[in-house]
């Protein structure tokens, strides 16, 4: 029984437990930031699909149309403007509904059209607003749709998304960093008999501490690593797997593995020496 | 080398170490006898200054414990050897690197530590115990490894409290022995002992203690 | 110095940095749960607006449209159905643009209209499909928009939230687990001491574990509750300062609550109860 | 009550001890007599079933320990008041729950324990240390607390391991007594020492050992 008690004392479970903390909790901030920077890119991409669509009269010539994509492009704040033909249109419209209804028409009944997306500094409903004023009394303008609707609710939902996330992901960092510092006071707290027997033979208080920050940052190294090792791992196996595609990735990002290693390495030098303080205080 | 003027040393449980009044120089080998409970203990702690005097004064290598700052304390520490009567081993090291802890704190290089520590093993007989665990010596044994960590280092004030509590006749001379060696390289030696057997093997300077108080100081 | 060691191993530092670690991991699985549900129920909200636009010939009379609005309101699936008259359509127009557009016209051009909302089961594109085809033909329907885009959007965004957030919260949840386990662990592991002394005075190991298991109870009970109290407090606070309008609250969800103390309480003494096993595994 | 049968225990250090042959009956008193290391720990640790030998047989209440299973060692544990070479006091509980924690493991109730605690604490001395903390008591008050916490809980087999390593003359008369009383009621006694002083003053069977082996048994 002694045997199997000092068994534990002697060996490095506090300490692998601790990296195995870190590790998890830098897994989990690691997915985070790269869920969400995921899911901003996804939802953009889906926005920036088009903002205002320009319907023409059903008789202009393809060369008028020419004409009026210039005067259009004149505009300042256009970041993307894409020709849609009769057939484009047509095609689309059997794509969405899965059947040629078209094709039973003699003649297509779809006009052809500019779809037209702002860039960023100039979605405002202001800017769009007079835009379209001046773009209807154009020749060969039969109509604009600004796609509000659509428009505001993904910036809503985008907005919201962007709040929840931000703030998840702040309070998920939060918390990791409390419920490591946690973890590592235990494991400060399960070393006083050896805090205390080196102090009584001598040790300074740097001496005492340097190791333990040593530690630490050992530690935070092997957390980290291993946390990254997972994403990486995650992230292949998603691939492989053909789950699905993410736009952002981890093996893309070395600025993102270099900012976990040093989140990793700075959070449990720091946690393990604020510890490593406190208990040199507790027992002045 | 140590002095004591005046202190009272009062703890929470009412009981308190009284008017304790001496000194002892560099070369002197003092007993520090008296019965369970009688306050031995506490004086070796207010040397080490783990304790401190609620009045008079404490000081050790002329320095007043009551206004030595921690840094201070660690380098006083350094110079003192301690046998503590419940040894503070740590139990996650092996034999060798307990003794070694001393010297390494003192931030002795590698090659000249191992020397001393299998020196010192050698001498109280612990040669084949520095592989082992304390947990997987006898208490007699442990308590030898103890003061192999307070020798090692050759210490200019050696603190031994019950150093051979646990030991039989033989290893008793031994440990005993290698104490008085250790006075005779010119460390000044407290010896905490309830053991009248043991002084009157080797007489020597004694401050008899009776319930905190020094009831008797003579060679 | 021994006194302050003694101390902390004496008092209840352990204990209180385990309840302080439960009641974070708690407070970050309520949160993240109830953050989920808060957006779920406002984008759900956005979303339920209305599915698809019928507008109806320009000279349709008001006893018609009512007829025709019953017809419709036999189809299936139908969970809300709006009429839109002229007026009302000319009023969003001018809501939506800001300006009184129209007064400067003789005569309103906009036509009146049904919007219409599917119920969460119908709301599949075959459906809606057929239902468009159906009402095409009535007398008086001009033209029906599908507003299949928009649908379609914040039905991926929403599908993309909802996976995301639940792997998210799966994560968070197994992570919180993970990680006060650990915590527990290492809090047992500064318990050997006490443990092998009892157990060679003659203690059994039901009644080594027992109280270990209480312990536990209640320290995830104090994690818990605290974890509640700030929850709530947040809310309350949110509320005071009218930063957000939150559908969903704990306060009106007492099973919440209750699942929040359940989860604790028996995460902790499980959690403690495993670490104690495995300890006097080791010890055998 | 206690019987060892060519019992054999080897460490992974190398050491051992061998061939082991004894018997001790339920009113025995029987001391434990040998040099440091020379195995008297761990023949007590054979008894209260902490190690188990490597061939042979050890049996305690007619158990043999090789085929006695935990919940069993347990109950046969609550049967033997141990002194540890060591104390094995718990840090963080006052003397008074260090000395009840042995009455509460047997599940007895508050009252009549604490009638008990307070009993084995005035034989001892110890009452007016009840409501400190062992840190709080020198080496022999410890030692004194660890015999308290073994003879409350009146067993029928005494297993003191130099319960008076830490004592002075005085103090170990007073324990030395009570071990007797203990074993005058009936407990049968088990008393590791290496100090020979000792049992001249209490005569007693006699069980000696050198390096691992029972160099002489006699009355
Ligand atoms: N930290 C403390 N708090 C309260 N009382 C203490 C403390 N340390 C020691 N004492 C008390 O002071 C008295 C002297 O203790 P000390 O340890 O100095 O005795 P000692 O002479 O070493 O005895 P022993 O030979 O038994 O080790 C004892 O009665 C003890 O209870
Ligand atoms: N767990 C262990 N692993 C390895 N060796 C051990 C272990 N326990 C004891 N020993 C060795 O067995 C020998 C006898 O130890 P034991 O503790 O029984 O001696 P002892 O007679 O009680 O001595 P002391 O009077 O010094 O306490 C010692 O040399 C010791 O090193
Ligand atoms: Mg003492
Ligand atoms: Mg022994």
């Amino acid at each position: 029984m002694r045997e199997g008690i000092v068994g534990i004392r002697r060996s490095r479970m506090p300490f692998m437990i601790s990296v195995f903390s870190v590790a998890i909790a830098l897994l989990v901030v690691g997915v985070g930031v790269l869920s969400v920077d995921n899911g901003l890119q996804y939802i953009g991409d889906m926005q920036a699909n088009y903002d205002l669509e320009i319907f023409l009269k059903n008789d202009i010539s393809t060369i008028d149309s020419r004409e009026l994509a210039d005067i259009i492009n004149e505009y300042p704040g256009i970041l993307r403007m894409e020709y849609l033909s009769k057939e484009d249109a047509a095609a689309l419209y059997n794509a969405e509904f899965g059947e040629d209804v078209l094709s039973l028409l003699d003649d297509n009944p779809l006009p052809s059209s500019f779809r037209i997306t702002f860039e960023e500094d100039y979605r405002s409903a202001g800017y769009i607003h007079s835009f379209i004023q001046s773009v209807n009394i154009l020749n060969g303008v039969d109509e604009v749709i600004f796609k509000k609707d659509l428009f505001e609710k993904v910036q809503g939902i985008m907005k919201l998304i962007y709040t929840l996330a931000t703030a998840g992901l702040f309070m998920i960092i939060l918390s990791t960093v409390f419920l490591t510092a946690n973890n590592l006071r235990l494991m400060i707290l399960a070393r006083y008999e050896f805090i205390e027997t080196i102090r009584l033979l001598g040790a300074s208080d740097f001496m005492i501490k340097s190791p333990f920050f040593l530690e630490g940052g050992i530690l935070g190294f092997l957390g980290a690593s291993i946390a990254v090792l997972a994403i990486i791992l995650m992230e292949i196996s998603l691939a492989y797997y053909h789950i699905i595609d993410l736009p952002v990735r981890i093996m893309n990002h070395p600025e993102l593995i270099l900012g976990l290693l040093v989140f990793g390495v700075s959070l449990s030098s720091l946690g393990v020496l604020k510890a490593v303080r406190r208990m040199l205080r507790f027992v002045a | 080398m140590i002095q004591f003027k005046n202190v009272h040393l009062r703890f929470d449980s009412g009981i308190s170490l009284r008017d304790l009044n001496f000194d002892i120089k560099s070369d002197e080998f003092v007993y520090l006898f008296g019965d369970s409970g009688s306050g031995k203990s506490s004086i070796l702690k207010m040397i080490y200054m783990d304790f401190f005097p609620n009045s008079g004064s404490v000081s050790v290598f002329d320095q007043d414990s009551s206004y030595t700052n921690r840094g201070t304390i660690a380098k006083i520490r350094q110079r003192i050897g301690m046998v503590f009567q419940d040894f503070k081993l740590l139990a996650d090291r092996d034999i060798y690197s307990n003794i070694a802890l001393a010297l390494e704190i003192q931030g002795m290089k590698t090659d000249e530590a191992r020397r001393k520590v299998f020196a010192t093993a050698d001498d109280l007989g612990l040669r084949t115990k520095l592989p082992l665990y304390p947990h997987e010596l006898s208490g007699g044994e442990q308590q030898r490894v103890a003061l192999a960590r307070a020798l090692v280092i050759s210490p200019d004030i050696l603190l031994v409290d019950e150093p051979t509590a646990h030991l039989d006749e033989t290893a008793s001379a031994v440990v005993t022995e290698w104490i008085w060696k250790a006075h005779n390289r010119g460390a000044s030696v407290v010896f905490a002992t309830h053991n009248e057997q043991l002084i009157k093997r080797d007489p020597a300077r004694t401050i008899t203690m009776e319930t905190g108080q020094i009831i008797l100081d003579r060679e």
